[in-house]
C-alpha cells in the first residue's frame, strides 16, 4: 500500500501545508492540538518508511521523480536509502517532542511557533529525501528561514547577535555548495546527486569541489574552527529551536558529507582525510576543555555538540586510513556506521539535554550554572532524568551515547593510534564536563531560595523526557535494528569512495 | 584652403569650449556657448552638413540659448557667490581628463582615421541637395523615430509645464467658467427676520 | 582636405572639454547644463564627419534627432533648475549634498 | 562437555536487575520493605543459580559460551551480548552475589530511616546486575559494558548522599579517575579489534600468539610490541577500577559512601575487576614480559606505599580502604608474577574478610551514631561483641595469620612473587614482604583504639553504645565463616587445575608450580616458619605496644619524623597533584581555549573582525558617495578611464 | 525605395500607447477636479490593454517594421507584457501614495504613460537612433517625476542629479554609437552586426565605441562605476516615483543592453565580457558592502539593486543563451521584488510618515503580522535564500558564468551576497525581534493591501514553481 502512495511527498509537505495551516489558524485553542495532530501523523507515516523499507539494497527507496524546472533540468525527485531513513524518522519524532515542549511554555505567538517547526519539519525531511542537487540546496537554505525566525523572536538576550550569526554562518558555507553543485552539473550535465556520484573529476576539480563541500558542511558540523555560531545559537535559542538545531540541523552537515564529499570527490577526501581528521580531533579536545569552563547550561551542551559531532566527522574520514591499514575494510564499515549512529543518537541526547535545561529554564529564567545547585532536592524525578542524560552524553555504555563513540573510537585505532588516543580523550572529557555540570547544578544542599521553590516535572515534562530516556536506552542495549538498515547504503558508500575518479 | 578654415574654426571652438567651462559668469558662458555653436556651424557646413549647420545655429542659437539666458536672468542668481574658484581638484581633474584626452586621441588619430585609410569622399554632384537627402530620409525611413522625436518634444513641454507652473493660491487669475456659472443665489442669500425682536424673549434666553 | 582623424580629434577633445567642465564646475549647475550642450555637440560632429566621410545621410539624421533631444532635454534641464531655485533659493553644485553616504 | 541453560543464566543476570527496576522506579509507592524484599530476592535467587552453576562447572564440568542476542553488526563484525561461563567466572559468580547478598541483608539494618532506603536498593542491585555482567562477559564490549556500568553505580552510590559537599565531590572524582582507566581500556580493546578483527574472548585468544608477534610504531622510530602495547593499555583500564597508583586517589575519598557500598562495591567486588580481567586476560597478558613486569611494579608500589598511609589515618573507613588498596596492590603483583589463580585466590578471600571488615566498622559507625573518627571510639569490645569477635576474625584473615583465609592467598602470593624472575620481582618481594608488617601494625593499630583502651566516644543522651541488629550481626557472622574457612580451598584453586582453560600461563612463567604445595596443613607450617608470619607478628607486636602499651610512642615519632608524617598526610601529594596540575590545568586550557582561542581568535578577530571590517569598509566605502555631482562626474571620468585603460590602450 | 509599406500592426502597442498617452494629457488638461482619477484609470486601462495587444500577438506577428527600426520579436514581447504588468502594479501603489501626499495630480499619468512608450520604445529598438529616442524619452519623463514634488528640497536635488548624470551618460553613449557608426558605416543594429561579422574592422577602434556604449548601459542599470546617481535619486526621490524608476526602466535597460551588447555587437563578445566583468563585481562589492551600513530603507534598497545590477550583468558575461535567459529571469524577478519592497514602503507610509527609516518597521510583526510576513518573503528573496524565486535567479545567473569556468568571480559573487544577506536580515530583524514602539496604523486602501499581498505571494509563488517563467526566458533567446 505505501509504495502506491508517495510516502516521502507525505512526510515533507504534510508538516509543512499543516505548519501553514497552524500560522492561518492563528493563537487560540486549536492551535496546539493541531500542531501535535500533524506532528504525530507525520511520525507515523514516516514510521511507514522503516517498515517498508527494504534492508538488503543500497537503492534509493520511495523514489519519486517528476520535472520541476525543466530549463534546468532540476527535477523534484525524492528517494531515501540507509543514511537519510533514520534521519527522517529522527526529524519526525523530534518535532514531534519540539511541539510537546513548547505546548505551555510559548505563550507570545505560539502559532507562528508551531508553524515555524512544523515546516522547518517538512523542510528538513525534505533536505534528507533530495535526490536532486538543487533541490537538496532549496530545502537546505529554506530551512534557515524558520529557524532564523525562531532563534529571533522567541530567543534570550542576545537573540539578534546569535540569529543574524547563525544565518550568515551557514549561509556563507554554503554558497561554496551551491557553486560547487553548478560546477558539478556543469561537469556531468544532470543536477541528478547519483549523477555526481558518477562523473569522473580530476583531482584538481575534486579537491576544489572537496573543499567547497567541506566549508559548506563543517559549518553545519559544525567542525572546529567554525563553530562558533552554534555556542551562540544554543544558548540564545528556545528551548525548541535549540532541539531542532542539535538534533537534525548538525546531522544534516554529517548528512552532506557522506552524501557529496565522500562519494563524489573520494580521491580529494583520500588527500585530504588528514585535514578533516585533525579538525574533527581538535574539535573533540579543545572542544572538551572549552566545554568543561562554561558557566552557562546550555553553551555547556552547545559545546558537547561540537565535540560529539566530532566523531561523526572523524568517523568518516578515518576509513581511508583504515583501508591503507587492512585490507577486509570492516573496520571501515565500523567507522561510517558509527557515526550514523552517532548522528542518531546525539539527536536524541542532546535534545534531551537541551529539554532538561528547558525544564529548568522554565521554572528559574536562568541558564547561569551558578544560580543552581541542589535541584536534586525538590525535583527528584527530573535530577534523575538529567543524570542519566549526562551519564548518556558522556557516552555510557547502555546508553546510545556510547555506540558511536565505540564505534569511531575502534575504527579510528585502526587508521592510527593517536587517532583512536586523542578520540577517546573524550571519555574523560565528556565525563569531566557533563558530570561537573551535574554536580553544581544537581546534587549539593538546596543553594538558594528560589531551588526551594521549584516543582518538578509534570506530567507532559516527565512523558517527553520518559520517552526519549528509553529511546536512548534501547539504542544503547541493542542497536542492531539501527545500524541494520544502514549497511547496504554503508557498503555502497564505500565501494564509491574507494573507486578512485581519476 | 579648407584646412585652414577647418583649423580656425576648430581654434575658436576649442578656446570657445575652454571658456565656456572656465568663466565664472553664466551669461558670457552662454555667450561662449554660443560662439561654440556657430564655429561648430561653420565646421559642418564644411562637412557639407549644410541642413544641419542652419539648423543649429536657428534651433541651438536661436532658442536653447536664448532660454539659456533667460533661465540665467530669471533666476537672479547671486553671482558673487559663485565666484569662488575650483582649484582644489582641478589638478586632478585636469589630470584624468588629459589622459582620457590623450587615450581617445590615440584612437582617433591619423592611424586610424587618417586621410591614407579613410579618404575624402567623392565631391557631391552640384544638384545634391543635402536638405531634399535628409527630408527623404526622415519621412521615409526614418518616420519611426520621427514620431517618437515629436513625443519627446511633447513630453517636454508637458514636464516643463508642470514643473514650473504654478497655480498657487496666492495668485488672483480669473476663472471665466466659473464666472459664467455662477448663479445669483450663490452670490445673495436672503435672510428673512423679523424686523422687531420681542424683549421678553431675549431677556428669556439670557 | 580635411582628414577624419582631425574632426575627429577636435570632437574628442571638444568632449574631453565638457566632460572637464562637468567636474570641475563647482558652483553652477547652468554650466554643467551647457557643458552637456557642448558634449552633444562634440557628438554631433563625430557624426557629421563619420556621414561626410562615409557618404552615408543616416549620420546626419541621427544629428537632426539629438539637436531635437537636446533641445528638449534642455528645457526639462532648466525647468527642474528653476524648481530647484526656487526650493533652495541656489544653484551652487556644493549645496546640493543633502543626499549621500 | 555439559552447556549450562541460557535461561538459568539469564534469569540469574536479570534476577537483580529486575529487582532494581521495581525498586528504582516504585520504590517510592511501594514502600520501602517491599522495596527491599524484591531486590534481596532477585539478588538471593542470583546467589543461589550462582551457587548451582558453580556446582556445575565445577563438579560437572559443564561451561558457557554463546551469543543471548547480537549488539550489531558492522560490515564482517559482529559485536553481540554473550555470556562465557567457566570456572573463573563461576567462582566469581558466587562471591559476587554472596557478598552482595550480605550486603543487601545488611543494609536493612544499616540504612533504616534513611530517605533513600528503596533508592539505595535500587542501586545495589544495580551493581549487582552490572558485575554479573562483567563477569560473564563474553566479549570485550560487554565487558567494557560491565565495566562502565559498575563504575556508574558506583558513582552513584558514593554520591547517595548527595547532600554532602564531600560525597558529590568524591562521586565525581571517583567516576573521572576511572575514565582515565576506562580511555586506556577502550584504546586496549581497539587494539584488540584491529589486531585481532574480532571481540570475542576465545577468537581473541586463539590469534593471541600471532598477535604476539606483531610490531606497531606509536611514533615514527619507536616500535612496540602490539601484545604490550594492548596489554599495557588494557591494564590501565585495571589500574583504575582496582585503583592501582597512580589512579588510587578515588577510593579513599569513595568512602563517603554509605558503609554497606564500601564494603561491597569498593572492597569486595568492583575494585577486583580490574583483577578478574587480567586473569580473564591472561592469555594475552602471558606473552609479553613487559607489560607483566609492568603490572608487578604497579602492583608492589601500591601494595608498600598505600599500606604507608593505613599507618596515619583516623577515619576508621579510610584506615580499610588504604588496606584495601594495599590488598589489591598484592593482588596486581600476582598478576604480574604470572599467579593469576593466587591472585583470584586472593580475590575471593579478601572480599570476604574485607567485606566482613567494612560491615563491621559499619557496625561500629552505627553504635557511635555515624562516627568514624577512631580516636573518638576505644573499649567498644563490651558493647558490641559480636562485631568485636568478627572484627577480630577479620584483622587476623587480613594480616595472613595463619590458618585464616588471607594466610593462604598472601603466603602463596608472596611466595609466588619470590619465585618469579621477571623484571622487577625483587622490588615487588621486598614490596609485599614489607607489606605484611605494615599491613598486620595498621589492621591492630585500628583494632586496638577501637576496642580497647579507653572509652573515648561521646554519649549520645547517656545512651551506651549497643549491638547492632540482627540483620547487621547476621551478615558479619555469615562472612566471618568463609573469612577463615575459604583459605582451605588452596589446594585446588592455586594449585589444582580448578581454573582448567580459564587461566593460561606459559610454562616459563609457570611460578605456581615452583612452589611446593603439600596440602594445606604443610602449607600453614611452611608459613609459620617462614618470614611473612614473623613480619605479620612483628607488626601485630607493634601495635600492641604503641597504641596499648605505650601511646606516647607514637605522638614522639610524629613529632621526630615530621617531614615523614606530612607526606603521608598528604598521601603523598597526589590529590593535591591532580587538583592543581589536571582538574587546574584542564580549566585553565579550557579557559584559554575559550577567551582566547574562541573568542578573541575565531569569533573577535575573524568572524566578528570580518564583519567589523566589512562594516568599516562600508563606512569609508559610503564617503565616496559625497553628494557632490562633480564627484559623481568625476567617479563616472574614472570609470570611462579605467575601461579605455584596460581595454582599448 | 520612396515609401516602404510599414507593418504598422507591429508597433500596435506603442501606437496605442501613445494615443491613449495623449488621451489622457487631454484629459487632464480639460478635467480640472476628477482629471487625476480620470487619468489613473485611463492609464490602467491603457497597461492593460497593452497587455493585451502584446499577447494577442505574440509568437504571430514577429520581425523588423517601419526600416528596421522597429524590432518585434519574444524579448520584446516578454518584456513589454512584464513592463506594462509591473507598471499596472506601480500605478497602483503610488497612486496611493500620491493621494496621501496632494500630489495626486493627472500629470504624473501622462509621465508614466510616456514613459512606459519610451521604454516600450527602447524595448523594439533595432536602430540606434530608436534606441536612442526610447531612452531619450523614457529618461526625460523620470527626471521630470522626480523632480514633480516640487516643494522637496531632497527630490528635486535628486532630479537634478539624475538629469545631469543621465545626459553626461547619454552623451557618452551617443559618443560610443557615432564610433561604432563611423567604423560600420551604420546605425541599424543588425546592419551593425553583420559589418562587424566580417570581421576586417578596426579592433582598437571598435572597443573604444565599445566602452563608451558600455558605459550608457551601465549608467542606465545602474553598475558601479556609474551608480553614483542611483543611491541619491532612490532616496530623494518620493517613494512613489522611486518605485517607478526602479522597476520597469531596469527592464528597458537590460533590452538596450540586449540589443547593443549581444545583438549589435555579439561577435566581439570577447571584448565587452571582460569590461562587463568588471562592472559586475565592482557593483556586487560595492552595492553589498555599502548597503550595510545605511540607514534609510530606499537608500538601502538602492545600493541593493546595484548589487542585483551585478548580478544581472553576470548572465551577460556568460555569453551563452542560457546566460542571457538566466540575466532576463533576473531582471524580471529582480523588478517583481523591488516592486514589492517599495510597495510595502508605501504601504506602511502616510501623510507625514515616509516609512523610509528601517526602524520605522520595528516590531512591525506585532501589529501587523500578515504584512510583516509580505516584507519577510522580499528580503529574503531579495537576499538569494530559496525557496523564494530571488534564489533562482542568483542561481541562473550563477549557473550560467559557472558553464563558462568563471569560477573565480562565481565565488566572489556569492560570498558577497552573503554580506549582503547581513542587511536584509537587519530588516526582517527589526520587524521581528525589536519591540514595537507604538503601535501604529496602516491606512492603505484594500486594493493596495491585496496587491502588495498578491506581489509578495507571487514572490513566493514563482519561487515553489519557477520553472514556467524559466522556460519562458529561455525561449525568448533560443
Amino acid at each position: 500500500m505505501f509504495f502506491d502512495t508517495p510516502l516521502l511527498s507525505l512526510v515533507i509537505w504534510l508538516p509543512i501545508l499543516g505548519g501553514i495551516a497552524v500560522l492561518l489558524n492563528g493563537d487560540n485553542g486549536f492551535t496546539r492540538p493541531l500542531s501535535l495532530i500533524v506532528s504525530v501523523v507525520t511520525l507515523f507515516l514516516s514510521a511507514g518508511l522503516y517498515t517498508g523499507f527494504d534492508m538488503t539494497t543500497h537503492d534509493m527507496q520511495f523514489v519519486e521523480h517528476i520535472p520541476w524546472i525543466a530549463t534546468f533540468g532540476i527535477h523534484y525527485s525524492l528517494g531515501i536509502d540507509g543514511f537519510s531513513m533514520p534521519l527522517i524518522i529522527l526529524t519526525a519524532f523530534s518535532t514531534v517532542i519540539v511541539v510537546v515542549a513548547g505546548w505551555e511554555v510559548i505563550q507570545d505567538r505560539a502559532s507562528q511557533y508551531m508553524a515555524a517547526f512544523l515546516i522547518m519539519s517538512g523542510l528538513m525531511t525534505a533536505v534528507f529525501a533530495a535526490l536532486d542537487a538543487i533541490l537538496f540546496y532549496v530545502f537546505f537554505e529554506a530551512m534557515l528561514i524558520p529557524l532564523f525566525l525562531v532563534i529571533g523572536i522567541w530567543g534570550g538576550q542576545n537573540r539578534v547577535y546569535a540569529t543574524i550569526k547563525f544565518f550568515l554562518y551557514t549561509f556563507f558555507g554554503s554558497v561554496f555548495l551551491l557553486i560547487a553543485l553548478l560546477y558539478l552539473r556543469h561537469v556531468s550535465g544532470s543536477f541528478a546527486i547519483l549523477d555526481f556520484h558518477a562523473v569522473a573529476l580530476t583531482l584538481t576539480e575534486q579537491t576544489w569541489l572537496f573543499f567547497a563541500f567541506l566549508i559548506a558542511f563543517a559549518v553545519k558540523v559544525p567542525m572546529w574552527p567554525v563553530h562558533t555560531w552554534l555556542p551562540d545559537a544554543h544558548v540564545e535559542a528556545p528551548t525548541g529551536g535549540s532541539v531542532i538545531l542539535a538534533a537534525i540541523t548538525l546531522k544534516i552537515g554529517g548528512y552532506g558529507l557522506l552524501r557529496f564529499a565522500l562519494p563524489i570527490t573520494p580521491d580529494a577526501a583520500m588527500t585530504f582525510d588528514w585535514f578533516v581528521i585533525a579538525l574533527s580531533l581538535t574539535a573533540i579536545v579543545y572542544i572538551g576543555f572549552v566545554a568543561l569552563v562554561q558557566s552557562d547550561l546550555k553553551k555547556l551542551i552547545a559545546y558537547s555538540s561540537i565535540a560529539h559531532m566530532g566523531f561523526v566527522t572523524l568517523g568518516l574520514f578515518v576509513i581511508f586510513g583504515i583501508f591503507a591499514n587492512s585490507a577486509t575494510g570492516s573496520g571501515a564499515v565500523l567507522a561510517v556506521e558509527g557515526a550514523m549512529v552517532q548522528m542518531v543518537s546525539h539527536g536524541f541526547i542532546a535534545a534531551a539535554m537541551f529539554l532538561c535545561v528547558g525544564v529548568l529554564y522554565d521554572r528559574m529564567h536562568t541558564r547561569e550554572i551558578s544560580a543552581y545547585g541542589g535541584v536534586i532536592n525538590t525535583m527528584p524525578v527530573f535530577a534523575g532524568f538529567s543524570v542519566f542524560f549526562a551519564m548518556a552524553n558522556a557516552g555510557l555504555p547502555g546508553t546510545s551515547g556510547f555506540v558511536g563513540e565505540f564505534m569511531v573510537i575502534l575504527a579510528a585505532f585502526q587508521a592510527n593510534f593517536w587517532y583512536a588516543f586523542l578520540a577517546a580523550t573524550t571519555l574523560i572529557l565528556g565525563a569531566a564536563y557533563s558530570l561537573w555540570m551535574v554536580k553544581r547544578v544537581i546534587f549539593g544542599e538546596v543553594s538558594n531560595d528560589n531551588v526551594a521553590e521549584l516543582q518538578d516535572v509534570n506530567r507532559r515534562e516527565f512523558w517527553m523526557l520518559a520517552v526519549l530516556a528509553i529511546i536512548v536506552l534501547a539504542i544503547g542495549l541493542w542497536p542492531a535494528p539501527l545500524i541494520d538498515v544502514m549497511h547496504a547504503s554503508v557498503e555502497h558508500l564505500l565501494t564509491q569512495v574507494l573507486q578512485s575518479k581519476l | 584652403m579648407e584646412q585652414i578654415l577647418f583649423y580656425c574654426f576648430a581654434g575658436v571652438l576649442i578656446f570657445a569650449a575652454t571658456m565656456v567651462i572656465t568663466v565664472r559668469n553664466p551669461v558670457r558662458a552662454a555667450l561662449f556657448l554660443v560662439l561654440a555653436f556657430f564655429t561648430s556651424a561653420g565646421i559642418w557646413l564644411l562637412l557639407e552638413a549644410e541642413f544641419l549647420a542652419l539648423t543649429l545655429v536657428l534651433v541651438y542659437v536661436g532658442a536653447v540659448m536664448v532660454l539659456f539666458l533667460f533661465v540665467v536672468m530669471m533666476l537672479d542668481i547671486n553671482l558673487s557667490s559663485l565666484q569662488e574658484g575650483f582649484t582644489r581638484y582641478l589638478p586632478l581633474g585636469i589630470l584624468v581628463a588629459a589622459l582620457i584626452t590623450i587615450e581617445m586621441l590615440a584612437v582617433l588619430g591619423a592611424s586610424h582615421f587618417g586621410l591614407d585609410i579613410v579618404p575624402s569622399p567623392v565631391p557631391q554632384p552640384d544638384d545634391y541637395s543635402n536638405t531634399k537627402a535628409i527630408g527623404l530620409l526622415l519621412y521615409t525611413t526614418y518616420v519611426y523615430p520621427f514620431e517618437i522625436a515629436s513625443v519627446i518634444l511633447t513630453v517636454a513641454i508637458v514636464a516643463a509645464i508642470t514643473l514650473t507652473l504654478r497655480d498657487n493660491k496666492s495668485r488672483k487669475s480669473q476663472v471665466v467658467s466659473e464666472q459664467i456659472k455662477v448663479r445669483a443665489e450663490d452670490r445673495v442669500r436672503v435672510v428673512k427676520m423679523d424686523s422687531v425682536k420681542p424683549i421678553n424673549d431675549q431677556e428669556s434666553a439670557s | 582636405m580635411i582628414a577624419l582623424s582631425d574632426v575627429l580629434t577636435l570632437g574628442a577633445i571638444l568632449f574631453s572639454l565638457s566632460v572637464l567642465g562637468i567636474f570641475i564646475n563647482r558652483k553652477n549647475i547652468i554650466i554643467l547644463l551647457m557643458c552637456i550642450e557642448l558634449m552633444l555637440l562634440a557628438v554631433n560632429l563625430n557624426f557629421i564627419a563619420f556621414s561626410y566621410f562615409s557618404g552615408d545621410v543616416g549620420g546626419q539624421i541621427f544629428v537632426f534627432f539629438i539637436l531635437t533631444v537636446a533641445a528638449a532635454e534642455a528645457a526639462i534641464g532648466l525647468a527642474i533648475l528653476v524648481v530647484l531655485f526656487r526650493n533652495l533659493n541656489t544653484i551652487n553644485v556644493t549645496e546640493l549634498d543633502r543626499l549621500k553616504g | 562437555m555439559e552447556i549450562l541453560n541460557e535461561n538459568l543464566l539469564l534469569t540469574l543476570v536479570l534476577a537483580p536487575l529486575f529487582g532494581s527496576v521495581v525498586a528504582g522506579l516504585f520504590g517510592k509507592k511501594i514502600g520501602e520493605t517491599a522495596s527491599h524484599t524484591v531486590t534481596i530476592l532477585g539478588v538471593a535467587i542470583a546467589f543461589i543459580l550462582s551457587a548451582w552453576v558453580f556446582k556445575q562447572v565445577i563438579f560437572d564440568g559443564a561451561s558457557y559460551n554463546d551469543r543471548v542476542y547480537q549488539w550489531l553488526q558492522a560490515g564482517s563484525l559482529s559485536i553481540e551480548v554473550g555470556f562465557m561461563v567457566d570456572s573463573l567466572t563461576a567462582m566469581m559468580l558466587v562471591v559476587v552475589t554472596f557478598v552482595s547478598l550480605m550486603v543487601h541483608i545488611y543494609t536493612i539494618g544499616y540504612m533504616k530511616g534513611d530517605d533513600g532506603y528503596s533508592r539505595f536498593f535500587s542501586y545495589i542491585s544495580l551493581f549487582t546486575f552490572s558485575m554479573l555482567m562483567l563477569v560473564m562477559a563474553n566479549n570485550f564490549m560487554q565487558l567494557f559494558f560491565g565495566w562502565e556500568a559498575v563504575g556508574l553505580v558506583s558513582y552513584l552510590l558514593i554520591g547517595f548522599w548527595y547532600k554532602k559537599p564531600t560525597a558529590i565531590y568524591a562521586n565525581l572524582k571517583a567516576f573521572l579517575v576511572n575514565r582515565v582507566g576506562d580511555f586506556g581500556f577502550l584504546l586496549g580493546i581497539a587494539g584488540v579489534l584491529m589486531y585481532a578483527g574480532s571481540l570475542d574472548y576465545l577468537e581473541v585468544f586463539s590469534q593471541s600468539r600471532v598477535i604476539a608477534t606483531q610490531s606497531m610504531s606509536i611514533w615514527p622510530g619507536a616500535e612496540w610490541s602490539v601484545m604490550t602495547v594492548i596489554c599495557i593499555l588494557l591494564f590501565i583500564g585495571a589500574m583504575g577500577k582496582s585503583a592501582q597508583v597512580p589512579l588510587h586517589v578515588w577510593l579513599p575519598d569513595s568512602m563517603e559512601g554509605p558503609t554497606p557500598i564500601s564494603a561491597l562495591i569498593h572492597a569486595a567486588t568492583m575494585v577486583t575487576a580490574g583483577i578478574f580481567m587480567v586473569a580473564r586476560m591472561s592469555p594475552m597478558f602471558e606473552l609479553s614480559e613487559t607489560a607483566l613486569s609492568f603490572v608487578m611494579v604497579i602492583g608492589a608500589i601500591t601494595a608498600l606505599f598505600m599500606g604507608f598511609l593505613g599507618l596515619i589515618q583516623n577515619d576508621i573507613k579510610r584506615v580499610i580502604a588504604y588496606s584495601t588498596l594495599s590488598q589489591l596492590g598484592y593482588m596486581t603483583v600476582a598478576l604480574g608474577a604470572s599467579a593469576y589463580s593466587a591472585a583470584i585466590f586472593h580475590l575471593m578471600t579478601h572480599a570476604f574478610f574485607k567485606a566482613l571488615l567494612f560491615l563491621g566498622a559499619g557496625s561500629v559507625i552505627m553504635a557511635l551514631h555515624h562516627e568514624q573518627d577512631i580516636r573518638k571510639m576505644g573499649g567498644l569490645k563490651k558493647y558490641l561483641p559480636i562485631t568485636y569477635w568478627t572484627a577480630l576474625i577479620g584483622s587476623l584473615a587480613l594480616i595472613g595469620f595463619p590458618g585464616f583465609s588471607g594466610f593462604f592467598s598472601k603466603d602463596a602470593i608472596i611466595e609466588a612473587v619470590h619465585a618469579s624472575t621477571l623484571a622487577g620481582s625483587g622490588f615487588a618481594y621486598f614490596a609485599v614482604l614489607s607489606g605484611v608488617f605494615i599491613t598486620a601494625l595498621y589492621s591492630f593499630r585500628l583494632f586496638f583504639i577501637v576496642f580497647h583502651g579507653e572509652e573515648r566516644f561521646e554519649k549520645h543522651d547517656g545512651h551506651m553504645p549497643h549491638e547492632s541488629p540482627t540483620v547487621v550481626t547476621g551478615p558479619l557472622i555469615l562472612l566471618a565463616i568463609p573469612s577463615v574457612l575459604a583459605g582451605l580451598l588452596i589446594g585446588p584453586m592455586v594449585f589444582g587445575h580448578f581454573f582448567g582453560d580459564a587461566i593460561f600461563v606459559l610454562d616459563e612463567h609457570d611460578v605456581l608450580s615452583q612452589l611446593n604445595y603439600h596440602g594445606v596443613f604443610g602449607f600453614m607450617l611452611h608459613g609459620i616458619v617462614a618470614l611473612p608470619f614473623w613480619l605479620a607478628m612483628a607488626g601485630v607486636g607493634t601495635a600492641y605496644y604503641f597504641y596499648m602499651v605505650n601511646p606516647s610512642i607514637p605522638a614522639k615519632l610524629h613529632q621526630s619524623f615530621n617531614w615523614l608524617y606530612r607526606v603521608l598526610e598528604n598521601k603523598y601529594g597526589f590529590d593535591r597533584f591532580n587538583e592543581v596540575v589536571f582538574a587546574g590545568g584542564s580549566r585553565l586550557i579550557g579557559r584559554v581555549l575559550w577567551k582566547v582561542g574562541d573568542q578573541t581568535v575565531i569569533d573577535g578577530a575573524v568572524v566578528n573582525g570580518t564583519a567589523k571590517a566589512v562594516g568599516f569598509v562600508s563606512k569609508k566605502m559610503r564617503l565616496v558617495q559625497s553628494g557632490y555631482l562633480y564627484h559623481y562626474a568625476f567617479a563616472m571620468i574614472l570609470g570611462v578611464w579605467l575601461l579605455l585603460t584596460y581595454f582599448v590602450a | 525605395m520612396m515609401f516602404e509599406v510599414v507593418n504598422m500592426s507591429f508597433a500596435l502597442p506603442e501606437m496605442f500607447l501613445l494615443g491613449m498617452a495623449c488621451t489622457i494629457l487631454l484629459v487632464v488638461a480639460f478635467f480640472k477636479k476628477t482629471g487625476a482619477s480620470l487619468a489613473y484609470g485611463l492609464s490602467q486601462i491603457t497597461m492593460v490593454a497593452s497587455v493585451v495587444l502584446v499577447y494577442r500577438d505574440m509568437g504571430g506577428l514577429e520581425g523588423l517594421a517601419f526600416s528596421d527600426t522597429y524590432i518585434r520579436d519574444a524579448l520584446s514581447n516578454v518584456l513589454k507584457i512584464a513592463i506594462f504588468l509591473i507598471n499596472i502594479a506601480v500605478l497602483m501603489y503610488s497612486t496611493s501614495y500620491l493621494k496621501a501626499r496632494e500630489l495626486f495630480k493627472g500629470e504624473y499619468y501622462v509621465l508614466a504613460v510616456f514613459a512606459t512608450l519610451g521604454m516600450s520604445v527602447m524595448v523594439s529598438a533595432h536602430h540606434f537612433l530608436t534606441l536612442y529616442l526610447g531612452l531619450e524619452l523614457m529618461s526625460l519623463c523620470l527626471y521630470a517625476m522626480v523632480a514633480m514634488h516640487r516643494d522637496s528640497k531632497v527630490a528635486t536635488e535628486a532630479a537634478m542629479k539624475y538629469f545631469i548624470l543621465g545626459a553626461l551618460a547619454s552623451g557618452m553613449l551617443l559618443y560610443g554609437m557615432s564610433i561604432i557608426y563611423g567604423i560600420t558605416g551604420s546605425l541599424s543594429i543588425s546592419a551593425v552586426a553583420a559589418a562587424i561579422q566580417t570581421g576586417s574592422l578596426d579592433n582598437t577602434v571598435l572597443s573604444f565605441g565599445l566602452v563608451f556604449l558600455v558605459i550608457g548601459v551601465g549608467f542606465k542599470l545602474g553598475a558601479v562605476p556609474f551608480h553614483m546617481w542611483l543611491p541619491d535619486v532612490y532616496q530623494g526621490a518620493p517613494t512613489a516615483m522611486t518605485l517607478f524608476i526602479a522597476t520597469t526602466p531596469k527592464l528597458a535597460a537590460f533590452a538596450m543592453m540586449i540589443r547593443l551588447l549581444v545583438e549589435g555587437l555579439g561577435d566581439v563578445q570577447q571584448y565587452w565580457q571582460d569590461m562587463l566583468i568588471m562592472l559586475s563585481v565592482l557593483s556586487v562589492i560595492l552595492g553589498n558592502v555599502v548597503a550595510i551600513a545605511q540607514t534609510n530603507m530606499k537608500r538601502m534598497l538602492a545600493y541593493s539593486t546595484i548589487s542585483h545590477v551585478g548580478f544581472i550583468l553576470l548572465g551577460i558575461i556568460s555569453g551563452t543563451e542560457a546566460g542571457y535567459a538566466g540575466s532576463l529571469f533576473y531582471a524580471l524577478t529582480y523588478a517583481v521584488m523591488t516592486l514589492a519592497a517599495f510597495g510595502m514602503i508605501i504601504l506602511m507610509s502616510r501623510r507625514g510618515f515616509e516609512a523610509e527609516e528601517i526602524s520605522d518597521y520595528k516590531g512591525l510583526s506585532q501589529h501587523h503580522p500578515w504584512f510583516a510576513l509580505m516584507m519577510l518573503i522580499v528580503m529574503f528573496s531579495m537576499a538569494g535564500i530559496p525557496p523564494l524565486v530571488g534564489f533562482y535567479a542568483k542561481l541562473a545567473v550563477i549557473k550560467s558564468i559557472v558553464d563558462i569556468e568563471l569560477i573565480s568571480v562565481a565565488i566572489l559573487v556569492v560570498v558577497m551576497s552573503v554580506i549582503g544577506a547581513f542587511y536584509y536580515l537587519r530588516v526582517i530583524k527589526v520587524m521581528y525581534f525589536d519591540q514595537a514602539d507604538d503601535a501604529y496604523e496602516i491606512d492603505a486602501p484594500t486594493d493596495m493591501r491585496i496587491m502588495v499581498s498578491a506581489n509578495a505571494v507571487a514572490i513566493l509563488g514563482l519561487g515553489i514553481f519557477p520553472g514556467t517563467l524559466m522556460a519562458l526566458c529561455a525561449s525568448v533567446f533560443s
